[in-house]
C-alpha cells in the first residue's frame, strides 16, 4: 500500500500518525532554538528540525529532496555551521538578558502576529481543487522526474545557479584567503629573530613575586635593582587596575607607618 | 520671430562672458554688465514699439515643439501686461547694475559673479513673463530662485544665508504646490483635450469640475500667494530683503515678486474662472489683511530697520494689487497691472536710496539716521520723492494705479474698497514717519559728513524719479498697453453686472 | 526521454556574456599574476559590460519568453538591461579608480594588523571586486527578466550575494564597513527568506511558477484565494526590502554607509533598477489582476517611504547616509509609480530609474573625491565652504542635488513629473500630495547642503577634493551630462520608453 | 456752452515749472530764486486776470471756460481726462490764490531774505500755487484730488520748512495724516461717483444727479463723503487738530495756505459739489452741524491762546466754520460762503502778514504776553492789522460785516429751531471773535512792553509792509464791493443755479437791520468784555497765569482735540501695532519655523528607529511584514 | 489527516525562525534561523508540490537548498571575518553603524 496515497483529499492513517508524532517534536525542537543558551544546543535543535523535514518530504512524496536534505543540510550545511561554531567558541553563549528595550515583547508579539495572520489565512484557504498527489509524476521514479524538469523547464536556472556557487566560493576565498606577501620564515630565522629582539627575554619572563614579601599574581616581581618589573605580571591585571606596589610589601625600617596592604594604589 | 528669445539670451551670453572674465579685472565686469544689460533694455524699448496696443492675446509668439512626449512646447510670447513686467526688468536691472557698482565687494564670491548672477535673473526674469507654456514658466518661476538664492546668500548682509534659505524653502515649497497643480492639469487636459498640453490658452478651455478646479487653484495661488506675498506667507520677504544687497532688494521686489501677482492673473483667473470667482472674496480678505497688516508692521518698523520697513510697505501693496486683481472688473485688474509696474519703480527707489543711505552710515537703523535733509539733501529728496510715490501720492505714478484697482474694487466689492481706502491713511504714516526720523530733525551726531549723492548715484536714479513723476501724469501710455489683455480677462470671467 | 531543452542564446545573450565574463574573471584571479591582474580584470569587466550592452542593443525588437519560458526578453527588459548596463559600467568606473584605495588590500588580515599594514604597503587591492560585481551584475540583469519564481529567486540571490560581500570590502574603517557587510547578508537573508514564503505560497496558489500561469490562474478565479494573499503579501515583503522602500528600510543607511563607497554607488543605482524592474513585472504583468488588493499597500508604504527617507534625512550629519535616506525617498516617489498602474505609469517609472541611477551615481563619485588623509570625509560638517575650495566639484555636487531634490532643467525634475503625473492619472491623488510634500522637505536637507558647501567657511582640518583620476572624472562627467540632458531633452528618451516598454504578451 | 481757453494751462504751468526749476537748479540759483518765483506767481495772476476779464466780457451763462490737455486714465468705462475747467466760482479762487499767493510772494522775499534756504521756500511755494490752481481748475473730482493732495504736500512742505525742529517735522507729518484722513473721503466720493453716475467729472456728475440716476442713500454717502474731505482740508471738527500745529510753518505760509487758500478748500468743494448738497439733506444736515461746532470750537480756542499765530488759527478755524455752516444753508448760503470767503482771504492773510511782521520785529517771538505797545514801534504794521481786526470783528463797513453779516442773516433765516440755534451761534461766534481779537489787538499793540530783554522792535521793510497795505485795503473795501447790489452773488448765481430769486424776498425770520444791530451789539459786548480784561491798566503776566478754571485750561489745551486723537487713535493704534509686530515675528513666522523645528524633532525622534541594532532592523521587517498581511487581510475580508 | 496541517507546520517554522532572528543575538543561531525559514517555506514547496501533483515545487525546494547552501557558505564567511575582527559574534555588538 502506498502511504502516500490520498484518498478524499485525506492522507492515509499512517502518515497522520508519523505527522503527530514528529510535528511536535520539530516545534518543540524549533521553540528550543530560540530559549537554549548554548549556541551548538541550538544547531543540535536544528538538525533535528531538518531531520523531521527530510522525514516529511518523504512522506510527501519528495524522497529526493529527503536524501538530499539529509545529506546535504543535516550533512553539510550543519557540519559547517557546527565548524564555525567550533572556530568561534562552541561554549560562547548568550546571556539571558535582552539589550535591546522592546525587542523581546516586541519580537514575540510581531512573531506571534504573523504567525497567527498566517495561520488564520491559511486555514481560510481552499486550494480550489482536488489534491492531485505525485503518484503519476513518479511512476517513473521521483529522482527522473525531477531531472526531467530540472534539465528542461528550469535548466535556465539550473545554469544561473552555477554563478552562484561560483560567487560563493570566490566569496569564501576573499574573506579567508590570505595571499602570502612575505615569503614564509624558516625556524632559523625565527629563532634569530627572536633572540635579537631585546624586548622579549630569551630565558621567558620573571615570575611574579620574584625578589618580594609576597608572591601573589598581582606582585610585580623586583628586578635586581629593586625596582618592580612590569613585565612580570600579566597584562590584564594591570590593565584591571588591580596592579599591587610592592613597597607596601617591604620590610619596616623607621617608617613608623604599618604596610596597610592597600594594593593598587593608582 | 524669435526676438523674445534673443531678448532673454542677450544678458544670458552676457554672464557667460562675465564669467570668462578674470577675477580681477572687477571694473570690466561692471562695464561689461551695465553694457550688455543696457543694450538689452534698449533693444526691449525698440521690440516694444513694434507691439500691437489694440491687439488682445499674445504677440511675438515662439513655440517649438520640446518635449512632445509631455506636450511641453518652448512657448514664448507676450501680452501687454507680460510685455510692460518684461521692460520694468529691463530697465531696472541697468539701473540696479549701476546703482549696486560696489555692492559685491563685501560678497563672498567675486565682483563678476555677482553681476554674471544679475544677469542670469534677467535672463529668467525675461523668461518667466514671456513664456506662455506653463510646463515653461514653471520652469522659470524655480529656475530664478538660484541666482536669487546666491545673490541674498552670498552678497548680502547679516544673517544672509539663513534669509536665503528661507527665501528658497519658502518658494521651492511654493512652487512644489504648484507643481502638483500643473500635473493635475496636465492630467486632465490629456483626458479633455485629447493630447496633454501646457499651452495657456488651451488650458484655458478646459471645463473641470468644481473640486478639482478648487484644489488645483490652490495649488498655483498659494505659490503666488507665496511669491507676492500675501499675509500670511509674507514672512520670508522682510528677511530676504533685509540680508540681501539693495539692488537684490530692487529686482526681487520690484520684479521677482510680480511674478506671484502676475501668475495669478496670468494662470489662476484664466484657467480657473469658477475657482476663482468663488474663492475670491476669501482673496479679497486677505488682501485686505495684507494692507493693514504690511502697514501696521511697517509703521512698527519706523523704529526699527528701513530695510525691513521697505519690503512692509510692499505687502501692504501687494495687498492692493491682489484686490485689484480679484475684483474682477477692468478697472481693478488694469490698476493692479499698473501698479505692479509703478511698485516697481517706487520700491526700487526707495531700496536703491536706503541701500546708499546704509552703505554710507554703515547702518540699517532708521534711528541711526536723522537730518539728513541737512546733509545729504539730493538723497534725502530722492527718498522722499520715492516715499510719496509709495504712499501714493496724486500725480505720482502709484496714484493712478491704486486708485483704479479701489475704484474697481468698489464697483463689486464697496466694503472691501473702504476697508482698502483706509489703508492710505496708514500708508502716510509709514512713510512719514521714517522719514521724519531720518531725514528731519537735528543731525545725528555720526552723520555730519556723510556724502551726497554721486554722479553715478545721480545717474542711476534720476530716471527712476522721473519715471515715478511721469507716469503720474501720463499713465495712459502703460494702460493703452495694459487694457486690451485686462478687458479681455474681466470678459470671460462672466461676472454680472460688470462695469 | 527527455528532449533537449531549447535555448535561445541571442535573446539571453546579456546575461550570458556578463556571467560568462564573471567567470572568466574568477580564472583571472587565479591564473594572471597579481601585477597584471588589474588591468586584465578591469578590460574584461568592461568588455563585458560592453559586450552585454551591445547584446541588449541587439535584443531590441525581440519580445517573448526564452529559455523554456524561464526569461521573458521585452521592451521593459531591454531598457532596464540597458539601464542597468550603463550604470554598471559607470558602478564599475568608480570601481575601477586605483588611486582612492577603496577596496581593502586583504579582506583577511584583520583590521589594523600588521598584516593588514603589510598588504596595504605591498599596494594589493582585493581585485576579485571585479568578478564578483559582474556576477552581480548578471544577477541584476536576470532579475527583472525573470519570468518565473524560480528564476526570479535565483536571480535574486546572485545579485545579492556580490554584493553582501562586496559591502564588506572598504580599505578605510573596515569595522564599519564589515559591519555593513554583517546587516546587510543578515537582513538580506532574512527578507529572502519571506520572499522564498511568498514564492511558496504563491506556487501553491497557482500550481505553477510561471508568471503567464499566474496570472492566468488569477484571471480565472478572481476570487480571494487565501494562499495568493498570503503569497502576495510576503513576495511584496522581499521585493520591497530590495528597494529599501520603509519600513523595511532599515539596511539601508547602514549599509550605504559603511560600504566603500564605489559599491554604494554601484549598488544605489543598479539594485535599485533591477528590483524595481522586478516589481514592475511582478506587480504590473503577473498579478497586475489583483491590483485592487495590493494598491492600498503600495500607496500606504509609498506615502510612509517618502516620508521617513526625507525626514530622517534631515537630521543626518554624514553625507552618505543623507544620499541614503534619500535613496529611500526616491523608492518612494518610485513606489508612486508602480502605484499608478498604467501605461504612463510603467514609462515613468523606467524613465524616473535611468534618471534617478545617473544621479545618484555622480553623488555617490563626488563623495569619493573629497577625502583627507585618512581617506573619504564624509561628515558634513567638514564639507562646508567646499564651495570655496574647488567650485566645480561643489558646483557638481549642487546639480546632483538639485536634480535629487527636482529643481527643473535637470533629470530629477523630468521624473519626478512624469512619475506624479502618472500618478495623478490613475487618481492616487494622496500619493500624489504627499510626494510634494515630501519634495518639499526634502528639498530642505538637499539644499543644507548646498548652503554648508557655499555659506559656510571651509575648515582647516584637511579636508580637500583630490583631483579624479580619468575614470572617477568621466564617471561624473557622464553623469552631470546625463543629467542635464536628460532634465533638458529628454525626447529622445522618452520616446524609447514610451515605444519599447511593453511586457510579452500572455 | 462753455467756451474753451487755452491759456488755462499756463496758470498751472508757469508755477509748476517755476518750482521744478527751482528746485532741480540748486545752490546756482540762490540769488534769484526768490525773484523768479515771485515772477511765476504774478505772471499766473496775471493770466487769471486775463481770464476775468475775458470772462466779463461774456454772457453770465456762458463764462465758464474748458481746457482739455490729454486722456489721463482711461480703464473701460473709467475715463478722466486731464482738462481744466473755470468758471466764476474758480474764478474766485484763481484771483485769490494768485493774487494774495502773489503779494505773499512779495512779502516772503523780504521775510525769508536771512533764510539759507528762501530758494526752496519759494520753489515750494510756486508748487502750492499750481497745486491749488489745479485743485479749483480740475473738472473732474480725481483732477481735483490732485490738486488736493498737491496743496497737501506743499503744505506739508511749507509746515516742515524748518524740519529740523523736530516739532516742526511733527507738526508737519500731523497736517498730512489729518489731510489723509481727509482724502479717504474723497477717494470714497470718486468711487461712489463713478459707481453712480459712471463719471467723476463735475458736469457728469452733476447730470447724474439731476438725471436721478442715484438713490437719496448714495446721494447722502457721497456728500458725507465730501463732507469728509472738506473737513479733513479745511481743519473742521473733527479734524481740526492739525491746524494749530501747521503754524509751525514761516509766517507767509500761514497766511498764504493756513489762512487764505488751502484750508477754505473745503469749502470750494462743497460749493462745487451744490448739487449733490443741494439733494442729499442729511449731508447737508451733516455740513451744517459741522460748520456750527467748529465755528464755536475755534472762538473758543482761540479765547486762550496766547501764541499770536494759534490765536489767529484758531480764529481761521472758526471763520471757515461760518463758511461751511453757510454753505450747509443750501443755495442761499454758498454766495455768501464764498464771500466770506474771500474777504477772509484778505484780512486773514493780512492779519498774518502782521503777525509775521510784529515776529520780525521780536527776534520770532510769538508768545503776545512778552509783546505789548507795539504799535509805536511798528505803525504800519498797527494800522494793517487794526483795520483787518476790525474787518474781522464785523464792524462796518469793513469787509467781514459784509460777509458775516450775512451768514448770520441766513442762518436765522434758515426757519424753525434750526434757524435760532444757527443764528444764535453765529452771532455768539462773532461775540467771542470780537473778543479774542481784540485780546489779540490788546495785548499785542497796547498795554505795557513786556518784551525780552534785548529786543528791539522795528517796522519791518517795504517788501513786507506794502503787501500788507494792499491786503488792508483789500480788508476795508472788499465787502463793499461785494456786496454793491449783490454783485458778487449774481455772478456766482450761473454757477449755483440758485433759485436765488432773492434774497429779501422771502421772509425773513428778522429784518436785516435787526440782524445788523444784534450782530454789531455782540461785537460790542465781546470788545468790551475784551478790553476789561485786557484794556488799559491791566497788568498782563508774561507767564500765563496757572490757577485759572478748568474751561480755561481745557481750551489752552485746544478743547483737548490732541488728547482725544491720542487716547481714541494713536494709543490704540499703537499698541495694535506692537501686537501685530508681536504676532508677525512669534505667531506667523513662528508658526512657519515651528513647523520646522517640529520636523526637526520628529526627524530626530524618528532618527532613533536607526537603533544600529540589526535585530531591531528585522523587527522592523517583520513588523511590516505583519502590517501587509494584516492589511490585505483587511482588503479580502 | 488534511495536507494543509503541513502547511500549518511550514508557518510556525518560518514563525518560529522569524522569532529567533529577532531574539537570537549570536550571529550564527541568528542564520540558523534564518535557514529554518528557509526549510519552512521549502516544506510549503513540497506540500504544494503533492497538492497540485505538480514537480515544479519540488524543483523550487531543490534550487533552494542550492541557494541556502551559497548563503552559508558566504555568511558564515561574513561572519567569521567579524568575528575576527571584534572577537564577538554577537550581532548586538556591531553597531557602529546608527541613526
Amino acid at each position: 500500500m502506498n502511504i502516500a496515497a490520498i484518498v478524499n483529499n485525506q492522507t492515509q492513517s499512517p502518515e497522520a500518525v508519523l505527522f503527530f508524532i514528529l510535528a511536535p517534536i520539530m516545534v518543540l525542537a524549533a521553540l528550543g532554538m530560540l530559549v537554549v543558551k548554548k549556541a551548538v544546543h541550538s544547531a543540535l535543535l536544528l538538525a533535528v528540525v531538518m531531520v523531521g523535514l527530510a522525514i516529511f518530504y518523504i512522506a510527501n512524496e519528495a524522497p529526493f529532496l529527503g536524501i538530499v536534505q539529509v545529506v546535504v543540510y543535516t550533512g553539510a550545511v550543519m557540519m559547517l555551521f557546527l565548524f564555525i561554531l567550533m572556530l568561534v567558541g562552541v561554549d560562547s553563549s548568550d546571556s539571558i538578558e535582552e539589550t535591546i528595550k522592546g525587542q523581546r515583547i516586541g519580537g514575540v508579539l510581531g512573531s506571534v502576529g504573523v504567525g497567527f495572520l498566517l495561520i488564520s489565512l491559511l486555514s481560510r484557504a481552499e486550494l480550489g481543487q482536488d489534491y492531485v498527489g505525485l503518484d503519476l509524476i513518479n511512476s517513473e521514479g521521483n529522482v527522473q522526474s525531477i531531472a526531467k524538469v530540472l534539465f528542461t523547464r528550469y535548466v535556465w536556472a539550473f545554469e544561473v545557479i552555477s554563478a552562484l556557487l561560483i560567487t560563493a566560493a570566490l566569496g569564501a576565498m576573499v574573506l579567508a584567503h590570505r595571499e602570502r606577501i612575505l615569503p614564509r620564515k624558516s625556524q632559523r630565522e625565527l629563532a634569530a629573530e627572536r633572540v635579537r629582539q631585546t624586548s622579549i627575554p630569551v630565558a621567558g619572563l620573571p615570575g611574579p613575586g620574584t625578589y618580594a614579601q609576597h608572591n601573589a599574581v598581582d606582585i610585580p616581581a623586583l628586578l635586581p635593582d629593586g625596582s618592580p618589573s612590569d613585565a612580570s605580571v600579566s597584562k590584564v591585571i594591570a590593565a584591571r587596575g588591580e596592579l599591587a606596589n610592592p613597597a607596601n610589601f617591604r620590610m619596616k625600617e623607621s617608617n613608623g607607618n604599618s604596610a596597610n596592604g592597600e594594593a593598587g594604589e593608582e | 520671430m524669435s526676438s523674445l528669445t534673443i531678448l532673454g539670451l542677450l544678458p544670458l551670453i552676457g554672464s557667460l562672458a562675465l564669467f570668462l572674465l578674470p577675477k580681477e579685472r572687477e571694473l570690466l565686469a561692471k562695464q561689461v554688465a551695465l553694457g550688455i544689460s543696457t543694450v538689452v533694455a534698449i533693444a526691449g524699448l525698440l521690440l516694444a514699439t513694434s507691439f500691437d496696443r489694440g491687439q488682445v492675446g499674445f504677440q511675438f509668439v515662439e513655440k517649438y515643439s520640446w518635449i512632445p512626449a509631455f506636450g511641453i512646447n518652448y512657448g514664448l510670447g507676450v501680452d501687454g501686461m507680460a510685455l510692460l513686467l518684461i521692460l520694468l526688468a529691463l530697465i531696472l536691472t541697468p539701473i540696479v547694475i549701476l546703482a549696486c557698482w560696489n555692492e559685491a565687494e563685501g560678497g563672498r564670491w567675486s565682483v563678476k559673479t555677482f553681476f554674471a548672477l544679475l544677469l542670469i535673473l534677467e535672463t529668467m526674469m525675461v523668461g518667466v513673463f514671456a513664456a506662455t507654456d506653463i510646463f515653461l514658466f514653471y520652469l522659470f518661476f524655480e529656475a530664478m530662485l538660484i541666482p536669487v538664492y546666491f545673490l541674498i546668500g552670498g552678497y548680502g548682509s547679516g544673517e544672509r544665508a539663513a534669509a536665503a534659505v528661507k527665501f528658497l524653502l519658502y518658494s521651492l515649497f511654493g512652487g512644489l504646490l504648484m507643481l502638483a497643480s500643473i500635473i493635475g492639469l496636465y492630467v486632465v487636459s490629456g483626458d479633455q483635450l485629447g493630447a496633454s498640453t501646457f499651452d495657456v490658452t488651451e488650458l484655458s478651455k478646459l471645463s473641470l469640475n468644481n473640486q478639482t478646479e478648487i484644489l488645483l487653484f490652490l495649488g498655483f495661488f498659494i505659490a503666488f500667494a507665496i511669491k507676492a506675498p500675501l499675509w500670511p506667507f509674507h514672512t520670508w520677504l522682510p528677511d530676504a530683503a533685509k540680508a540681501a544687497t539693495p539692488g537684490t532688494s530692487v529686482l526681487l521686489l520690484g520684479v521677482l515678486d510680480k511674478v506671484g501677482t502676475y501668475g495669478m492673473i496670468r494662470f489662476c483667473l484664466t484657467l480657473f474662472p469658477d475657482a476663482s470667482k468663488q474663492l475670491g472674496p476669501t482673496i479679497i480678505v486677505l488682501s485686505l489683511i495684507s494692507i493693514f497688516y504690511g502697514a501696521f508692521l511697517a509703521i512698527w518698523q519706523s523704529n526699527g530697520d528701513i530695510k525691513r520697513l521697505i519690503s512692509y510697505t510692499s505687502i501692504s501693496h501687494f495687498g492692493f494689487i491682489t484686490l485689484g486683481i480679484f475684483a474682477f472688473t477692468a478697472q481693478g485688474q488694469s490698476g493692479s497691472i499698473l501698479y505692479m509696474v509703478n511698485h516697481g519703480f517706487s520700491t526700487a527707489a526707495l531700496f536703491l536710496i536706503a541701500g546708499w543711505m546704509i552703505a554710507r552710515r554703515n547702518s540699517s537703523k532708521v534711528q541711526d539716521f536723522g537730518g539728513l535733509q541737512r546733509v545729504t539733501p539730493l538723497m534725502a529728496w530722492s527718498f522722499f520723492i520715492a516715499g510719496l510715490s509709495s504712499l501714493a501720492l496724486p500725480g505720482l505714478s502709484s496714484f493712478v494705479s491704486e486708485f483704479l484697482v479701489l475704484v474697481g474694487t468698489f464697483v463689486h466689492y464697496p466694503v472691501a474698497a473702504v476697508i482698502g481706502t483706509l489703508g492710505i491713511i496708514l500708508a502716510a504714516l509709514y512713510i512719514l514717519i521714517p522719514v521724519q526720523r531720518a531725514l528731519h530733525g537735528p543731525t545725528t551726531p555720526g552723520n555730519e559728513n556723510l556724502k551726497d549723492l554721486n554722479v553715478r548715484e545721480k545717474i542711476a536714479i534720476a530716471p527712476v524719479i522721473a519715471l515715478i513723476i511721469f507716469f503720474g501724469f501720463f499713465p495712459q501710455i502703460l494702460l493703452n498697453v495694459i487694457n486690451p489683455g485686462a478687458q479681455a480677462s474681466v470678459s470671460a470671467l462672466n461676472i454680472g453686472g460688470d462695469k | 526521454m527527455i528532449t533537449a531543452p531549447k535555448i535561445e542564446y541571442g535573446a539571453l545573450a546579456p546575461v550570458l556574456i556578463v556571467l560568462a565574463c564573471a567567470v572568466l574573471a574568477v580564472l583571472v584571479e587565479a591564473f594572471v599574476s597579481r601585477r597584471q591582474r588589474y588591468v586584465v580584470q578591469t578590460s574584461l569587466s568592461f568588455a563585458a559590460i560592453a559586450l552585454g550592452f551591445l547584446a541588449v542593443l541587439l535584443n531590441k525588437d525581440v519580445s517573448g519568453r526564452f529559455a523554456e519560458g524561464a526569461v521573458a526578453v521585452d521592451g521593459v527588459t531591454v531598457i532596464l538591461q540597458g539601464t542597468i548596463l550603463i550604470f554598471a559600467l559607470l558602478g564599475l568606473l568608480l570601481i575601477a579608480e586605483r588611486g582612492f584605495q577603496s577596496f581593502t588590500a586583504q579582506a583577511s588580515a584583520l583590521p589594523g594588523s600588521a598584516d593588514e599594514q603589510r598588504a596595504l604597503a605591498s599596494g594589493l587591492q582585493q581585485t576579485e571586486v571585479f568578478p564578483l560585481t559582474l556576477f552581480a551584475v548578471g544577477g541584476a540583469l536576470l532579475f527583472p527578466a525573470a519570468n518565473d519564481l524560480i528564476t526570479l529567486f535565483v536571480a535574486l540571490e546572485v545579485l545579492s550575494l556580490p554584493l553582501y560581500l562586496m559591502a564588506g570590502l572598504s580599505q578605510r574603517r573596515r569595522l564599519l564597513s564589515q559591519e555593513a557587510g554583517l546587516k546587510y547578508f543578515l537582513l538580506g537573508a532574512f527578507s529572502s527568506a519571506f520572499f522564498l514564503f511568498g514564492s511558496a505560497f504563491l506556487y501553491g496558489y497557482a500550481g505553477t511558477t510561471t508568471f503567464e500561469g499566474i496570472k492566468s490562474v488569477i484571471r480565472a478565479s478572481p476570487g480571494n484565494d487565501m494562499y495568493l494573499m498570503v503569497g502576495l503579501s510576503m513576495l511584496t515583503v522581499g521585493l520591497l526590502f530590495k528597494v529599501s522602500a520603509a519600513p523595511f528600510h532599515s539596511w539601508t543607511p547602514d549599509v550605504y554607509q559603511g560600504a566603500p563607497t564605489p559599491i554604494t554607488a554601484f549598488m544605489a543605482a543598479v539594485t535599485k533598477v533591477a528590483a524595481f524592474g522586478a516589481i514592475l513585472r511582478i506587480f504590473y504583468s503577473t498579478i497586475g489582476g489583483m491590483v485592487w488588493t495590493w494598491r492600498p499597500v503600495f500607496v500606504v508604504v509609498s506615502i510612509l517611504t517618502m516620508a521617513v527617507g526625507t525626514i530622517i534625512a534631515i537630521a543626518q550629519k554624514d553625507v552618505k547616509r543623507v544620499l541614503a535616506y534619500s535613496a529611500i525617498a526616491h523608492s518612494g516617489f518610485l513606489l508612486t509609480g508602480i502605484v499608478a498602474f498604467n501605461k504612463s505609469g510603467l514609462d515613468a517609472t523606467l524613465l524616473y530609474l535611468a534618471t534617478y541611477g545617473f544621479t545618484t551615481l555622480g553623488t555617490f563619485a563626488v563623495v569619493t573625491l573629497v577625502r583627507d588623509a585618512g581617506g573619504e570625509v564624509t561628515d558634513l560638517n567638514r564639507w562646508s565652504g567646499l564651495g570655496k575650495r574647488s567650485p566645480l566639484i561643489a558646483g557638481i555636487f549642487t546639480l546632483f542635488l538639485l536634480a535629487l531634490a527636482g529643481i527643473p532643467l535637470t533629470s530629477g525634475f523630468i521624473g519626478k513629473f512624469a512619475i506624479f503625473s502618472a500618478a495623478y492619472e490613475s487618481g492616487n491623488i494622496s500619493v500624489v500630495i504627499a510626494g510634494v510634500l515630501a519634495s518639499a522637505v526634502a528639498a530642505f536637507f538637499y539644499i543644507r547642503i548646498v548652503v554648508l558647501m557655499y555659506f559656510n567657511d571651509p575648515q582647516e582640518d584637511g579636508t580637500s577634493v583630490v583631483i579624479p583620476s580619468p575614470v572617477t572624472a568621466l564617471t561624473i562627467g557622464i553623469c552631470a551630462v546625463a543629467t542635464l540632458v536628460l532634465g533638458i531633452f529628454p525626447q529622445p528618451v522618452i520616446n524609447m520608453i514610451n515605444s519599447l516598454a511593453t511586457f510579452v504578451a500572455g | 456752452m462753455n467756451g474753451t481757453s487755452q491759456m488755462l494751462v499756463y496758470l498751472i504751468a508757469i508755477p509748476l515749472f517755476s518750482a521744478a526749476f527751482l528746485l532741480l537748479g540748486g545752490r546756482a540759483l540762490d540769488k534769484v530764486g526768490h525773484i523768479i518765483g515771485t515772477l511765476a506767481s504774478s505772471a499766473a495772476f496775471v493770466i487769471g486776470l486775463l481770464e476775468f476779464f475775458a470772462m466779463l466780457g461774456r454772457a453770465p451763462e456762458n463764462r465758464g471756460v474748458t481746457q482739455r490737455l490729454f486722456t489721463w486714465i482711461e480703464v473701460g468705462n473709467f475715463n478722466v481726462g486731464a482738462s481744466l475747467f473755470l468758471d466764476q466760482l474758480s474764478m474766485c479762487f484763481v484771483l485769490l490764490i494768485t493774487g494774495v499767493g502773489t503779494l505773499i510772494h512779495i512779502y516772503s522775499i523780504a521775510y525769508m531774505s536771512h533764510d539759507h534756504d528762501r530758494r526752496r521756500f519759494f520753489a515750494f511755494l510756486n508748487l502750492f500755487i499750481a497745486a491749488m490752481l489745479l485743485l479749483v481748475l480740475g473738472d473732474s473730482y480725481l483732477s481735483l484730488y490732485v490738486g488736493w493732495e498737491g496743496v497737501g504736500l506743499a503744505s506739508y512742505l511749507l509746515i516742515g520748512f524748518w524740519n529740523q525742529k523736530p516739532a516742526y517735522a511733527t507738526a508737519a507729518k500731523k497736517a498730512f495724516v489729518a489731510n489723509r484722513v481727509g482724502d479717504v473721503g474723497l477717494s470714497l466720493a470718486v468711487m461712489i461717483a463713478f459707481v453712480q453716475f459712471g463719471s467723476v467729472s463735475f458736469s457728469g456728475v452733476a447730470e447724474g444727479v439731476e438725471a436721478g440716476k442715484a438713490s437719496s442713500l448714495a446721494l447722502n454717502c457721497l456728500g458725507a463723503a465730501l463732507l469728509l474731505a472738506a473737513v479733513g482740508k479745511s481743519a473742521q471738527f473733527p479734524l481740526q487738530a492739525w491746524l494749530g500745529d501747521a503754524m509751525a510753518g514761516p509766517t507767509p505760509v500761514s497766511a498764504l495756505i493756513h489762512a487764505a487758500t488751502m484750508v477754505t478748500a473745503g469749502v470750494y468743494l462743497i460749493s462745487r459739489s451744490h448739487f449733490v448738497f443741494d439733494v442729499a439733506t442729511i449731508a447737508q444736515t451733516l455740513v451744517l452741524i459741522v460748520g456750527a461746532i467748529t465755528l464755536l470750537f475755534g472762538a473758543i480756542i482761540g479765547m486762550a491762546k496766547d501764541d499770536i499765530k494759534k490765536a489767529l488759527a484758531a480764529s481761521t478755524m472758526s471763520q471757515i466754520g461760518y463758511m461751511i455752516l453757510a454753505t450747509g444753508l443750501g443755495p442761499v448760503g454758498y454766495a455768501f460762503a464764498m464771500m466770506h470767503l474771500l474777504t477772509h482771504g484778505f484780512f486773514k492773510a493780512g492779519m498774518f502778514l502782521g503777525a509775521g511782521s510784529v515776529m520780525h520785529g521780536m527776534n520770532d517771538e510769538v508768545d503776545m504776553r512778552k509783546y505789548g505797545a507795539l504799535r509805536k514801534y511798528m505803525p504800519i504794521t498797527f494800522v494793517t492789522f487794526g483795520l483787518g481786526y476790525l474787518a474781522i470783528i464785523g464792524v462796518p463797513p469793513f469787509a467781514g460785516f459784509y460777509s458775516k453779516d450775512k451768514i448770520i442773516e441766513i442762518a436765522l433765516d434758515a426757519g424753525g429751531a434750526k434757524g435760532i440755534i444757527l443764528g444764535s451761534i453765529t452771532l455768539l461766534g462773532a461775540a467771542i471773535t470780537a473778543f479774542y481779537m481784540s485780546r489779540v489787538m490788546l495785548m499785542t499793540f497796547f498795554g505795557s512792553k513786556r518784551w525780552d530783554a534785548g529786543t528791539h522792535p522795528h517796522e519791518s521793510p517795504s517788501l513786507m509792509t506794502i503787501p500788507m497795505i494792499i491786503l488792508a485795503i483789500g480788508s476795508v473795501t472788499a465787502g463793499f464791493i461785494f456786496n454793491m447790489g449783490d454783485r458778487f452773488v449774481k455772478f456766482l448765481e450761473p454757477v449755483f443755479h440758485s433759485e436765488h430769486g432773492g434774497h429779501g424776498e422771502k421772509a425773513h425770520l428778522l429784518p436785516p437791520i435787526v440782524v445788523s444791530a444784534l450782530a454789531l451789539t455782540a461785537v460790542a459786548i465781546g470788545v468790551s468784555i475784551a478790553i476789561a480784561k485786557y484794556g488799559r491798566g491791566k497788568e498782563i503776566p508774561t507767564v500765563a497765569p496757572s490757577d485759572v478754571s478748568v474751561w480755561t485750561k481745557v481750551a489752552r489745551r485746544d478743547l483737548l482735540q490732541d488728547d482725544l486723537n491720542e487716547a481714541l487713535f494713536m494709543r490704540p493704534g499703537q499698541e495694535l501695532t506692537k501686537a501685530l509686530a508681536i504676532v508677525d515675528e512669534k505667531v506667523i513666522d513662528g508658526a512657519v519655523r515651528g513647523v520646522g523645528s517640529l520636523t526637526l524633532d520628529v526627524a530626530s525622534g524618528v532618527r532613533k528607529t536607526q537603533t544600529g541594532f540589526v535585530r531591531s532592523y528585522a523587527l522592523w521587517i517583520v513588523v511590516g511584514a505583519l502590517a501587509i498581511l494584516a492589511a490585505i487581510t483587511l482588503v479580502t475580508l | 489527516m488534511s495536507l494543509d496541517n503541513y502547511l500549518y507546520l511550514s508557518a510556525l517554522l518560518f514563525t518560529i525562525g522569524a522569532a529567533g532572528v529577532l531574539i537570537r543575538r549570536n550571529a550564527i543561531v541568528v542564520f540558523m534561523c534564518i535557514e529554518l525559514m528557509l526549510n519552512a517555506s521549502n516544506l510549503a514547496f513540497v506540500t504544494f508540490s503533492r497538492m497540485h501533483g505538480n514537480i515544479d515545487g519540488q524543483l523550487f525546494a531543490f534550487f533552494t537548498m542550492v541557494v541556502a547552501a551559497c548563503e552559508v557558505v558566504v555568511g558564515l564567511a561574513i561572519i567569521v571575518t567579524i568575528y575576527r575582527s571584534r572577537r564577538s559574534a554577537s550581532v548586538d555588538d556591531a553597531r557602529l553603524l546608527k541613526l
